[in-house]
Formats: C-alpha cells, structure tokens, sequence
C-alpha cells in the first residue's frame, strides 16, 4: 500500500513489544503493589494464596467467557448458571456426600445443555447473543427457582465444599495451597491450551474477527459458536462449584458475575465483537478487578465506590487499548 | 414495474415488526382477559391500567432506541433513572417551590452524563457496552455512597406526573404518547433523524457526505441520557420519592435494549424505528397484566419470559442470512 | 484528560449528593421505647398459635366490610427474592388452602422486587373488581403508600411485613419488628463478650426501614454500653462476600470476638471463615434458618438467634377472613410476637430434616402438606 | 495554455505519513476550472491518500492546499465539502436502508423552518439523477439497486452539493461502456460549467479521451505533469509501472487435461440454464458486467450459494455442494471479491490467515502449527509466493492488497485443491503485484489444475484465460476463444452478441 520506512522494522517491533505485555498483567501489579504497600500481609504466601483462593472463581469464569468474547459474542447468562449450580448441587445431594460425585456429573450436564441453547439461538436463530444471553439468563434463573421452589432442599455435603474451602497445609515454598487455587490453574491451562493450544481455539479468532471469511475458508461458524457457548456455560459450572463450596447454599450467588467475568475479561485486553483476547490476560483481568475490591476494602471507603473504581478502570482499560491501537501498536 | 414494487416492498419492511408485535401483545391479553373472566381488564380503566406499566420502561426504551440506531448502547440508564430519581425528590424536599428547579438540575445532570458518554465512546474510542457499563458503575457508586434510602420525597403537586388524569387518561400515558411522536417526527422529519440513521448504517459513508459523526453520537446519547432522567423523574413522581435502587431493580437497562431489538430495530444500527419499541414494551407489559390475570407463579414466569425474549427477536431474525454474534 | 474531566464532575457529583445522605431518619427514641415495652408484654391470645397473638392490640369492628363467602382474596407480593419471603409465601398458600371452605380464590401477583410493578398490581386488583380484600406485602413503604391508599377506597386492605405511610389499611401485620431485633441481639452480645473485645456488625444492605432499625437499636446498645464496634459492613446478603469481609477483618484486627448480624442468611458463611482462619468460633447472632441453627447446635457455638416470624405471612390471610365475615381483627398494628431461639429453645427448632435455608419460626407444622410443600423430608 | 484562469485548486508539496510508512511525499498539482485533470499511478502510489487529504478525510503532515487562490485546511469532510469539494469515493458509502433520495442529500438535506423537507429532497434528487440521465427511482431502497447504479446515485450525492471542485475516484469501475460514456458526457458538460474535475481513473482510454492533463504518482511521489496529447498509452504506463505492460501476461499454457468440472443446467435465484465446462489445466475467464452473474456463479459451484436446479460433476464425480465447506472438500477453492469483508480475517496474523482453511479441516483439538500448520511451512509457502511483510505474524491488515491476496492464495495452495475460483483476483491491487498474480495463476493451470477467473477487469479476462465465457443477466450468452479481443467479449456483455452479426468475431453464443 505504501512505502516502508528504513526504520519499520525497528518501529514495529518496539510496537510489538507494548502490545505483547498484556493490560491486565500491568494493571493487575499495580494494584497489587498497592496492596501490599497498604497490608504486607498480602504478598506473603499465605495471604498471597488466600488472595488467589477468593478471586479463583472470577478467574474461572473468565478464562471461560473469554472464548464466547472472542468469538465475537456475549454470555450474559453465566451469573444464573452459577446459581443453577449451587441450587443444583443441593437439590441432588441432599448433603449426602456419596452423591458429590453425581451430582457434579449432572451439573455439568445441565451446563452443556445451557451453552448449547445459548449457541444455538445465536448460530442458528440467528438471536444476537447479548439478546439471547439475557433471555437465557432470566430462564436459568427461573429455572433454579422452580426446581428448588426457592428453598434449595439439601446442605452441601463438605466433599464437594472442599471445592471451596479445602486447603493443603504445610505445602513446601507457598505453605498452604487451596484447592481451588488448583481448579483454577488447571482451568487455567485447559483454557489456554483451548484457547491458544489448539486449531479449535484459532477457529474461534478467526470467527470473531469475521464469520463470513471464517464460513468461505470452510470453518463451521455455527459449531465454532456452540461450542464456545458450551465453554462458557463449563466455567459457569465450575466457578459455581467452588463458589458454592466457598460459602455454602444460596439463592443469589450468581447475581451480577456476568458482567464482573466482562469487565475482567475487558481489563485483560478482550475485545469486545471478537478477534482479540488472550487466556493470561483475562485471568489477570480478574484478578486485577479482586486486587482493586480488595485495596478498596482496606483504603475503608464506602462499598458503593467500589463500583465507581470498577467503571473508571474498565473505560480507561479500553480507552487506553484504543489509544494504543490507533498509534500503530 | 419492479420500481413501483419497491415503495411497497419497503412499507412492509418498515411495518410488519410492530404491528405483528401490536397484534401478538393485544390477542395475549384478550385471550389471556378472556380465559380468565377478567372483563374488567378490557374496560377502559383495565385497558388504562395496561398502559401505565409502559410508562417507565416506554420512556427509556425510547432513548434507548435512538442510541441503538446509531448502532451504540446505553447500559447506564439504570443507573441514570436512579439518579434523576433521587436528584428530583432530594432537591424537591416535598417544597413546591422546588419543583422547577429540581426539574432543571435533573434533566442537565442527564444531558451532561449523556453527552460524556456520548464523549467517552465518539472521541476515546471505547466500545459503548463498556463506556456506559463504566458510566453507569461510577453513577451507582457515586449516588450509593450519598444515599442509601429513600432521599427526600415530592410534592402532591409533582405526584400529579404520575397520578394525574385528564378524564380516564393519565397524563403520564399522555407523555409516553406525545415522546414517542416527538420522537417519531425526530427521526423522520429532522436532519438529526436522517444523521442517526447514516451514523447507524454506514459511520465511514456518513463521515464522507459530511455528516459530523461524533456530533450525532453525542447527540444521541445525551437525549437517550436526558430520557433516563425523566422516567427517573416519573418514578420518582410515582413512588413519591427515590431511591438508590429504583433504576438497578427496574433493570431498565437490560429491558429496554431487550424492547427495542424485540421492536425490530437492529443492534447494528441504522435500522428500525421508535413503534416497533413501543410495541415491544406494550408485550412486556401484556406479560406482567397476563401473567397476574392467568396466576402464572413467579419463577415459571421468569421462565417463560426468558423464552419470549428469544422467541420474538427469533421470529424474524431467522431469515436474516449473515452471520450475527 | 477526558478521564480526569470524568473523574472530577463524579468527584463533584458525589461531593453535591454526600450532603444529602442521611435524610431518612431510622432511629427513634420514641419506637425504641415502644419496642422496649412490647419486648416486657405478653402476648394475648390462642396459646400456641403465635400468628393469632398480639401485643396489646385492641379489636376493632369491622361488620361494614361483611358480605357473604365464599370470598376471592387477592395478594400483592413485594417478591419471593429471598428464601424468607418463600418461607413465608409458602405459609401463606397452604393458610390459604386451610381457610378453602371460606377462600374461593387466591390470586397472587408478584412484583419482581419492583414498586413501580407493584403499583400496577395493586391498581389492576382493584379495576378488576374480583377482589373481596386485598393483602399487600410492600416492596418498599413511601412507594407504594398512594396505591395502598386508593385501594382502601374500593376495598378492605391489609398490609403486613413492610408498612405504608397511612392508615387507611384495615390492619398493618407485623412483628414487634427492628428496634426489637436490635435490642435483644445487642444485650445478648453484651451479656457475652469479655472485656474489651470487638464486634464485627454485619449487614444486609442500607435502606431498607427493617434493616435500619435493627442496626439503630443495637448500636444504641453497643454505645451505651462502650462495646468496641470494629466495623459494620454490608454483605449484600452473599456468601461469598461475608466471608470474605470477615476474613478481611480477622486478618486486620487479629481477632473478633463477636459477630453481630441483621439478617441470618450469611451467618454459616461468617461462622466458616472462622473455621477457615483456624480461629476460635466467636460469639454471633443469627437467625432462625436451620443452617445456622444446626451449625449452631453441631460446633455448640454461643450464639442466639432472633427471628423475624414468617408465620407472619398467615395471619393476614386469617385476618382477611375474619374481616369479611365482619368479625373483629386487631387494628390498626397488629403486633405479633417475635420469639427468641436461645441456647435453651435450640433443639426445639433444630431440624435437620428440613431444608438449611428453612426459617424455623415458620409456624407451620400443624399446617397442611408439611414438611414437603416447604422442601423438608 | 488553454487556460489562463488562476487554478481552482491547487495542492502544494502535499506529505503525509502513517505509522511505519510514508504515503505521499512533496506532492504538488494544481486543476484549473474547466480542467480535467488525471491523476494516474499504481495502487499504491498514493493517489487515494491525496484525494482523502483533498476531502478532509485525512489531515496533511506538510503541504497546503489552496482553493482559488486560498490557503484552506479541512479537519472533516464537511469543510471540504463547504469549500467546494465534491469527492465521488471509490467505496460505496450508501445507506442500503434508506431511499435513493435520501442518499443523495445526506449531509446537506433541504430543511424548511428546521423540518425536513421531504418534497424538495425528492424534486432535489430528481434533478441530479436526470442530468446523469439516469432512470432510478429516487424512493428506491438503495440496498435493492444494482451496483451499477448505486455508482450512480454516489455520482449523483457527489453533485448535490453543486461543487466546483469535483474529485471522481475511478468512478466507472462498476459502470458499462454506455453508462460510463453518459458519465464521461457528464464530465464535458462540468467542465463546459467550469468545474475543475479531478480523475482518477485505471482506464488509460478513458483519461486519453477526456482529461486535459495527467499528473503521475509513483510510491507517494510525483513522476510528472504532463498534457495528455504528449501523454501516449504507452508513455503513461511506463511512468506508472516503470516499465512495458507487454510482459504482463504470462504465456499460456498448452495442457489440454480431462473434464475437470461439468455445470449442465445450472440455476438458482440469481443465475439460470449454466453450461459449463473446466478442463484440467485450463483458465477459463468469465466476463460480464457488474451483476451480470459472474460472482453468484462462483459462489453456486463452490457451494456457498448453491445452485438450486441442474447438476455438476467434478472429476466425473457428481458434486452437490450445499455450503462452502462441502465445495472445499470436494477439491474447490475460492477467492472472493470482496477480500476485507469476505477474505480476511484482519485482525489476526498472516500465518493464521494463511492456515485459515487447513485449520477448518484440521482435527479441531490438534496443534494449530501442528504438520502443514507450522510455522516453518507456512512461511516457506508465503515465501514461496513471495509475500512481503516485516513479519509473518503480524496483523494482515498491515499489509498491501497485493500481500493479502497472495496470503488467500497461500491459503488455498495448502489445501492443494483440484478446481481454483478466482473473482477479481487483482482488484485494488497495484501492477507488480497483478503480474505476480497472474503468473501464480498460469502455474497452477499449468501443474493441471483448473482455474475458473471471475473479473470484471476486460484485458485482464482476455489476457490470462484460455476461454472466455460471457454472462449476461444471469445466463451465460456467449464463449470466445484465446485470443478474442476485448471489443467481441463487451458485445457480448452488453447483450448484443447473438443479435449483432458479427462475422470478424471469434465468439460464439
């Protein structure tokens, strides 16, 4: 199109190199290191690793929404599942422990069934997915209500709150580890080799960046879609699972997730309408959004600002990701 | 011949989505009136009764629509409808006097929040779903860390917005009735109309015939914002005071971008119109009226509400060829 | 630079609106007397049977409202967004399904939470005219005031839980309420707390009239009694968020003595971050949902657990009858009592048959279809 | 020497820059009123720049422009557009959901007391599309026009505003012979209203037979100045290519192959009673005007918009491909068009663009640089092609159109397929580039594959195919042989092949 200066090269890869080191990486030690100014607790291990064990859900449903925003679409819906999987775990087990197992299957089960409706009033139905998400995210919600008729029937049995609440102690180097610090380094990795690992996850580039090219090169959009939305609705099962092993039987836990796995997975450097995301980035989205609810928490101001923070950092995110892809990087 | 065809073509393009919704809605309720017994819902005090469960949601869905045609969003109305809400009753104190001003200070904080908004999105560059999700967390913040209750309260002589009548009809139907033609004529009869839909259709296009793209943007979103102050202003009439929380357990946000796709205007902008919201805000309220009529428990209705939500865009985005994420 | 414009104008905004804070007021002096004094009262009428109880009510005629049954009674319902209100509103059908030979219909609508739907309910009841009386559970008081008001024109209303700002209801249902709530969960931690020691507040969310008067009266208490208050947050009535402000605050302060809670609901998840902590249990008030109390009764914790009866949600649908029936009801408050669960009472309500998120003062074991209708084995 | 009027327009030592690259550099014309000026190069060279500086699209980094005499500057287009400016793009930037008239006053609609007036819209639009001679309808939506005359509705919006400086970039391009020399009747008649008109145009008879001077560019600088008299065919192209346009073209092929692929009695919506046929190792052209049928004929045997009626056979095979996947598996690749909205996958690297469709085949959870996917194959294959970019993964969108397109083709060589659709395989994209385009095309057909070229571009049809099929409203109307001229395969085009008895004609219908 146009000639290249002598010094492109040079240009572009001092370009690459800012666009490589990942927003929600820097924004995340920014906060942490506020943190830890305030309370040095925080960065030794154990405070380090309870940090990780609260923001490990977020983290999970991140690394899961982030498929479904890079293929150029939203889950609105993942706050309900979450609590389709709280009240589903009580329902089916009844606090009986042999039935953990079970239960976790069937939940999983229910998850594939709610991403597949998802992507299939998308791919097929041609619902945008903010649309179909939210239509979803009101029946899955009603859904859990009917079936425990609002008062969920069972405890949760403590194998699966272990999920949750289980930590190994006297591990050598962090002294103790959670578990569900290594749900979400497993869900972590599956993600990223999902993601970034496999011809599945450039699939779901391609697209998110333009369907039509994605369709005449041979790719199944439609599928591609689904199956995105079947991940998403996976890591709203799993995050459920530990959020109901982290603070038991609820009726609402799963209220506004939606729109925190959003904003993390916007704060890690996803692109909304699809085509850019990476799985690193959104986990350090989400746990860049817990550093900020964690610093506000011990600077003492009102809870309500926490969410004031929360918007300022997403627009500037975002504002600054546009800046720096006008200028070239 | 095929010319002559066109104009047809397009009458029935432009038409069918609301008047199907129109229909759909008014047999729902007439069946629903119907099956029940409850005749009196289909006299003039039922019919009216209908009407005013679109006030709220009609008024910001309408400037939900205008942004939406310029193929932007507004999640920050809930949030605004708060703030108007709370603004209103606080500075009114139940003091006539201060009706006005209040009046005044709601509807420019609005266009102000508006207009940033528009800002934010038009010269940052920031994707609209997060400026406004952002706007609309700092608004909450902000006006949760001032208030936590109800905050002043409104006098008589402002109840009237809501509870006012001339003869059976309220004003307030009367005023989601004139909005919606105002806007109506906006969009049909002004070069504003004409701009949104250019912006919405085409951006690059509308920039190269001249049209200041940015301008229109923040247009948009400062009358989609100044919207949100007024249902925030007749809720706060209606409940007789605001509160905090009045927009966020509305969902107004969500809701009216659900009414205003259902109405058939596109998420992608430059196409659709202010009946099609009408009506689909008329079918959520034939829902709610239906629904109480047919004793449908609460958590089936959320259920089968979901389902609606799906089905009626479904309907006629079915035939849509592309692809849509 | 446009974020830093942004930044100011909220700054500016929040700085305008801070002013304002705090116009409602919630705490009395005149209702905590009150409550006071109906905490020493005793309860008149039918033994055993709390939701037909009142706490120095005086009957009032109501033969104008008599007409011949059976009758069709319509309810409008703030909601069933919490498993309290689904407690309750259990208890309210199979009340309902009690009275069959005097109820024809009971016709529910549920307002999602919203005043502005709730106002629409209210006036569709009335326009209907298939309503012989009409029960309304407030979403919130000041809203919906104007429609309760024009439905006492048309026909006999009744409000329970929430109040409104009128009289015009036939009776106002409720328990002795906030201040009570307060003041018995506060002299139990003061009863129980060593020297010096500090109490975490817990709260639902601000706002809400019955929240208020919770934390108002306790924290008379705690004052007047120099408890070291270390904080008082909002949980927004979520697990996850309970324990998480708790373990914030084990980890800031070291340790907590006590826990003092307006609202149950997240009381397990404070109790466990305790245990997750390794820390000693600490002295905590709860509610009367069974997880707490088999919590309670397993870990032999010191704690107490006021209630706010959802057997609350009967009376007003025998009240309704009786009205009709032009026979007199307790007018215009109707106080009920509002029972303790206490180390002595515990296994009374113990019940690990029902389901964790049950309300044990639900009165509703004589009633039929329990315990399945209300999710128990 | 015609003229001694002070220019209308002038553009004085015009630089502009762009991260990492310099597009224009000390560029200076001037266009007199009266004047048509050509402004001729390679794409690439920088004339769309200069003229989206001229419309205020683009700001200048150095330079000014002077309108009559005036130093101007514009930050948007609308002060362009009040300075006189009127820019016919080469982009369609119509509102498909809005009508004609609509279109055609966006941005300076007739208001009266602030209310749209609708009348004087219709009558304004009305007006304009008569001096085009044009019969559109000005209630029309403009999403069902043909593309031929949603060109000419973009004509008509450029001379709403009555300009008098008027910028045509390429504005035939989508027009036939009869509308673009209505079009080029026009521009006479502009410059009899001394308008200075600004053409920039591809066509070299179209800027012999109407400009009154040619500036040309070449990688963002000026070459010359010159009147178009002194200014042969010949003269242009060598100052445009800097070199001869005679070894353009590869030398075809002798391969005569086997039937590859057998069309009988094609049709669908758009296309009807297709008879076709491709041998191995054979280019077969298929010309015709815009909408004529030519890309839905593509897309129906590669599968994306398949054909309703009639059947295909591929390597004797019967072949019914129901979406583009079915095509690809049957051994058919496809170049679209349109590359940007159909081709590309911008924001990602040229490597995954160019591993798009073995990706699409791939086991969906292996190793996306798994076998043929790595990244050493990948280069080498865009290496191969020459492909020229800082490097193989950064975003395509960086890239020329020439590099993008040779990546699709890198694309579709790793999947190796037996019958190969090209539609406009050179469309915006610069000369060098073409021949290298060209000659992968020949190879192809050479290694005995089969090539059907879809192109709207006539030397390009006739130079590179061994046949030429004709489309005309949907049917195929005629085949010429190698070596046909460019004049039988327009007759052809236009519809007057079978009635116009031409015996010097080497086609048939």
């Amino acid at each position: 199109m146009t000639i290249a200066l002598p010094d492109t090269a040079l240009h572009r890869r001092a370009g690459s190199l800012t666009r490589h080191i990942n927003s929600g990486v820097v924004i995340f030690l920014v906060l942490f290191a506020a943190v830890a100014l305030k309370q040095p607790s925080y960065i030794e291990p154990a405070g380090f690793m309870n940090f990780l064990r609260r923001a490990a859900p977020l983290g999970v449903l991140a690394a899961g929404q982030v498929f479904v925003l890079v293929s150029g679409g939203f889950d609105l819906s993942v706050g309900s599942l979450i609590t389709l999987s709280v009240l589903g775990a009580s329902m089916i087990t009844g606090g009986d422990p042999s039935l953990t197992g079970a239960a976790i299957a069937a939940l999983y089960g229910i998850g594939v069934a709610v991403g597949l409706i998802n992507g299939i009033a998308v791919a097929f139905l041609k619902v945008p997915s903010i649309i179909a998400t939210l239509g979803t995210l009101l029946s899955v919600n009603g859904v859990a209500m009917m079936w425990s008729g609002g008062s969920p029937r069972g405890y949760l049995p403590d194998n699966f709150r272990a999920f949750g609440r289980f930590v190994f102690r006297d591990v050598p180097l962090v002294g103790q580890l959670p578990l569900s610090v290594i749900v979400l380094a497993i869900v972590a990795v599956l993600a990223w080799w999902g993601l970034h690992g496999t011809v599945f996850g450039r699939r779901v580039f391609a697209v998110g960046d333009n369907p039509r090219a994605a369709e005449l090169a041979g790719i199944r959009v439609d599928l591609t879609r689904i199956s995105a939305f079947v991940i998403s609705a996976l890591s709203a099962v799993t995050a459920g699972i530990m959020l109901g092993g982290f603070g038991g039987v609820s009726t609402d836990v799963g209220q506004g997730l939606e729109l925190q796995a959003i904003a993390a997975c916007v704060i890690g450097g996803a692109q909304l309408m699809g085509g850019r995301g990476s799985i690193t980035g959104v986990v350090f989205g989400a746990l860049s959004l817990f550093a900020l609810f964690t610093l506000l928490n011990l600077l003492g101001l009102p809870q309500a600002l926490r969410d004031t923070a929360q918007g300022l950092i997403l627009i500037s995110a975002v504002a600054s990701g546009a800046y720096r892809q006008r200028t070239g990087g | 011949m095929t010319l002559a065809l066109q104009p047809a073509r397009r009458r029935h393009r432009a038409f069918s989505v609301p008047l199907l919704l129109f229909i759909g809605s008014a047999a729902l309720y007439l069946c629903a009136a119907l099956w029940t017994q409850s005749l009196n819902q289909l006299s003039a005090e039922g019919i009216v009764g209908l009407l005013q469960r679109t006030v709220a949601l009609g008024t910001v869905a309408l400037g939900q629509t205008l942004v939406i045609l310029c193929a932007s969003i507004d999640l920050s109305v809930g949030s605004m409808i708060s703030v108007g809400a709370v603004l209103a009753s606080f500075i009114m104190r139940g003091a006539p006097a201060m009706m006005v001003p209040a009046v005044l200070v709601v509807l420019l904080v609005a266009a102000g929040v508006g207009a940033i908004n528009g800002l934010v999105i038009a010269k940052l560059k920031v994707s609209p779903l997060i400026a406004t999700l952002g706007s609309g967390l700092i608004l909450q913040g902000v006006l949760s860390s001032g208030f936590n209750n109800f905050a002043g309260s409104v006098p008589p002589a402002f109840q009237a917005v809501a509870y006012g009548a001339i003869g059976p009809l309220p004003w307030s139907v009367l005023g989601l009735g004139l909005l919606a033609l105002g806007v109506s004529w906006l969009l049909r009869s002004t070069r504003f109309g004409a701009h949104l839909y250019a912006v919405g259709g085409n951006a690059a296009g509308a920039r190269l015939a001249g049209i200041r793209t940015d301008r229109v943007i923040v247009q948009a979103h400062t009358l989609c914002s100044l919207f949100a102050g007024l249902t925030g202003l007749y809720l706060a009439s209606r409940l007789r005071s605001g509160a905090p929380w009045v927009g966020r357990d509305g969902v107004y946000d969500l809701e009216s971008i659900a009414v205003v796709v259902i109405g058939g205007t596109m998420l992608a902008g430059g196409r659709g119109g202010v009946w099609g919201t009408i009506a689909g805000v008329l079918l959520f309220a034939v829902i709610d009226a239906s629904f109480n009529m047919l004793g449908v428990p609460a958590f089936p209705k959320q259920v089968i509400r979901g389902a609606i939500v799906i089905a009626a865009v479904a309907v006629y985005s079915l035939r849509n060829k592309g692809h849509v994420a | 630079m446009k974020r830093i414009v942004l930044r100011c104008s909220a700054a500016a905004l929040a700085v305008g609106l801070a002013t304002g804070a705090g116009a409602q007021e919630f705490n009395s002096q005149k209702d905590f007397d009150y409550a006071q004094e109906l905490l020493k009262m005793t309860p008149q009428g039918p033994e055993g049977k709390p939701w037909e109880q009142n706490l120095g009510g005086k009957q009032i005629d109501t033969s104008k409202y008599k007409k011949p049954g059976p009758y069709n009674i319509c309810f409008s319902n703030a909601g069933v967004d919490n498993p309290w209100r689904v407690v309750g509103w259990t208890d309210m059908q199979a009340q309902a399904d009690m009275l069959k030979s005097d109820i024809k219909s009971f016709t529910a609508a549920d307002a999602e939470g919203k005043d502005d739907k709730q106002i629409s309910d209210i006036n569709s009841f009335v326009s209907s005219g298939k309503c012989d009386a009409l029960i309304v559970s407030p979403n919130t008081t000041a809203a919906l005031t104007p429609a309760v008001e024009a439905a006492c024109k048309k026909l006999p209303v009744l409000v329970f839980d929430r109040g409104v700002q009128t009289d015009c209801p036939v009776t106002f249902v409720n328990p002795i309420g906030g201040y009570g709530w307060g003041i018995t969960t506060a002299n139990f931690i003061v009863s129980k707390l060593p020297k010096g020691g500090k109490v975490l507040g817990l709260r639902i969310l601000p706002g809400v009239d019955v929240l208020e008067n919770r934390w108002a009266a306790a924290d008379r208490i705690f004052k007047a009694n120099n408890i070291n208050v270390v904080g008082a947050e909002f949980t927004g009535g979520d697990n996850a968020k309970t324990k998480t402000i708790v373990e914030d605050y084990i980890n800031r302060f070291g340790k907590i003595d006590a826990i003092w809670m307006d609202a149950g609901a997240t009381a397990v998840a404070a109790v466990e971050a305790f245990e997750d902590a390794g820390q000693p249990y600490p002295i905590i008030t709860g509610e009367d949902q069974e997880d707490f109390l088999t919590k309670w009764k397993k870990e032999k914790l010191t704690a107490f657990a006021p209630t706010y009866p959802t057997y609350q949600w009967r009376a007003p649908v025998i009240a309704a009858v009786k009205i009709l029936k032009g026979e007199p009801v307790v007018g215009p408050t109707w106080k009920l009592p509002q029972p303790v669960v206490t180390q002595e009472t515990l296994d009374q309500y113990v019940d690990p048959n029902m389901p964790p998120l049950h309300y044990a003062m639900c009165g509703c074991k004589d009633m039929p279809g329990y315990p399945q209708r209300w999710g128990g084995k | 020497m015609t003229s001694v009027l002070s220019p209308a327009l002038e553009m004085i030592g015009i630089s502009k820059s762009f991260p990492g690259v310099r597009a224009l550099e000390d560029v200076s014309f001037e266009c007199r009123p009266g004047e048509v000026h050509a402004i001729c190069g390679e794409n690439g060279a920088g004339k769309s720049t200069l003229m989206k500086i001229l419309g205020g699209i683009y700001r200048p980094d150095g330079g000014e422009i002077r309108i009559k005499g005036q130093p101007a500057s514009f930050a948007h287009p609308v002060e362009a557009r009040r300075a006189g400016i009127g820019i016919i793009h080469q982009e369609l930037s119509l509102l498909p959901d809005r009508s004609v008239a609509e279109n055609i006053v966006l941005g300076a609609e007739p208001t009266r007391r602030g209310v749209l007036d609708r009348t004087a819209m219709r009558a304004g639009a009305r007006e304009i599309l008569a001096r085009l001679q044009s019969s559109i309808e000005v209630d029309a939506r403009a999403g069902d026009l043909s593309l031929a005359e949603q060109q000419m509705v973009e004509i008509a919006k450029a001379l709403a505003s009555k300009p008098s400086i008027l910028v045509m970039d390429e504005p035939t391009a989508a027009l036939d012979d009869s509308e673009a020399s209505r079009l080029l009747d026009l521009v006479r008649r502009l410059r009899r209203d001394s308008v200075a008109v600004v053409y920039v145009s591809h066509r070299m008879p179209e800027i012999a037979a109407i400009s009154d001077r040619v500036t040309v560019l070449k990688d963002g600088r000026k070459v010359l100045t010159d009147r178009t008299e002194a200014m042969p065919t010949g003269r242009l192209v060598r100052c445009m290519v800097g070199r001869d346009l005679e070894e353009f073209f590869p030398p075809r092929g002798a391969a005569d192959g086997g039937v590859l692929l057998q069309v009988n009695e094609g049709g669908n919506a758009t296309i009807s009673d297709i008879n076709l046929t491709v041998r191995r190792g054979e280019v077969v052209g298929v010309a015709g005007l815009e909408g004529a049928g030519k890309s839905a004929l593509a897309r129906a045997i590669f599968g994306d918009r398949p054909f309703t009626r009639g059947t295909m056979q591929l390597n004797g095979q019967p072949f019914a491909p129901r979406s583009s996947r079915d095509g690809i598996r049957a051994g058919v690749g496809f170049l679209p068009d349109d590359r940007k909205r159909e081709g590309l996958a911008l924001g990602q690297s040229l490597r995954d663009n160019a591993a798009l469709t073995l990706r699409a085949f791939a086991r969906a959870l292996a190793l996306p640089s798994a076998g043929a996917m790595g990244n050493l194959t990948l280069d080498q294959r865009l290496r191969a092609l020459d492909v020229r970019a800082a490097r193989f993964d950064d975003p395509i969108r960086l890239l020329s159109g020439g590099n993008q397109q040779k990546v699709i083709i890198a694309r579709w060589l790793a999947r190796d397929p037996q019958l190969l659709i090209f539609a406009e395989p050179t469309r915006g994209i610069d000369v060098a580039a073409k021949a290298a385009i060209y000659a992968i095309i020949r190879d192809l057909a050479n290694r005995g594959r089969g090539i059907l070229m879809i192109s709207s571009d006539l030397p390009e049809v006739v130079g590179v195919s061994d046949r030429v099929v004709v489309m005309h409203e949907g049917r195929i109307v005629g085949e010429c042989p190698s070596g046909a001229s460019e004049e039988d395969v327009m007759a052809l085009a236009v519809g007057h092949g079978g009635s116009v008895a031409e015996p010097a004609s080497a086609c048939g219908s």
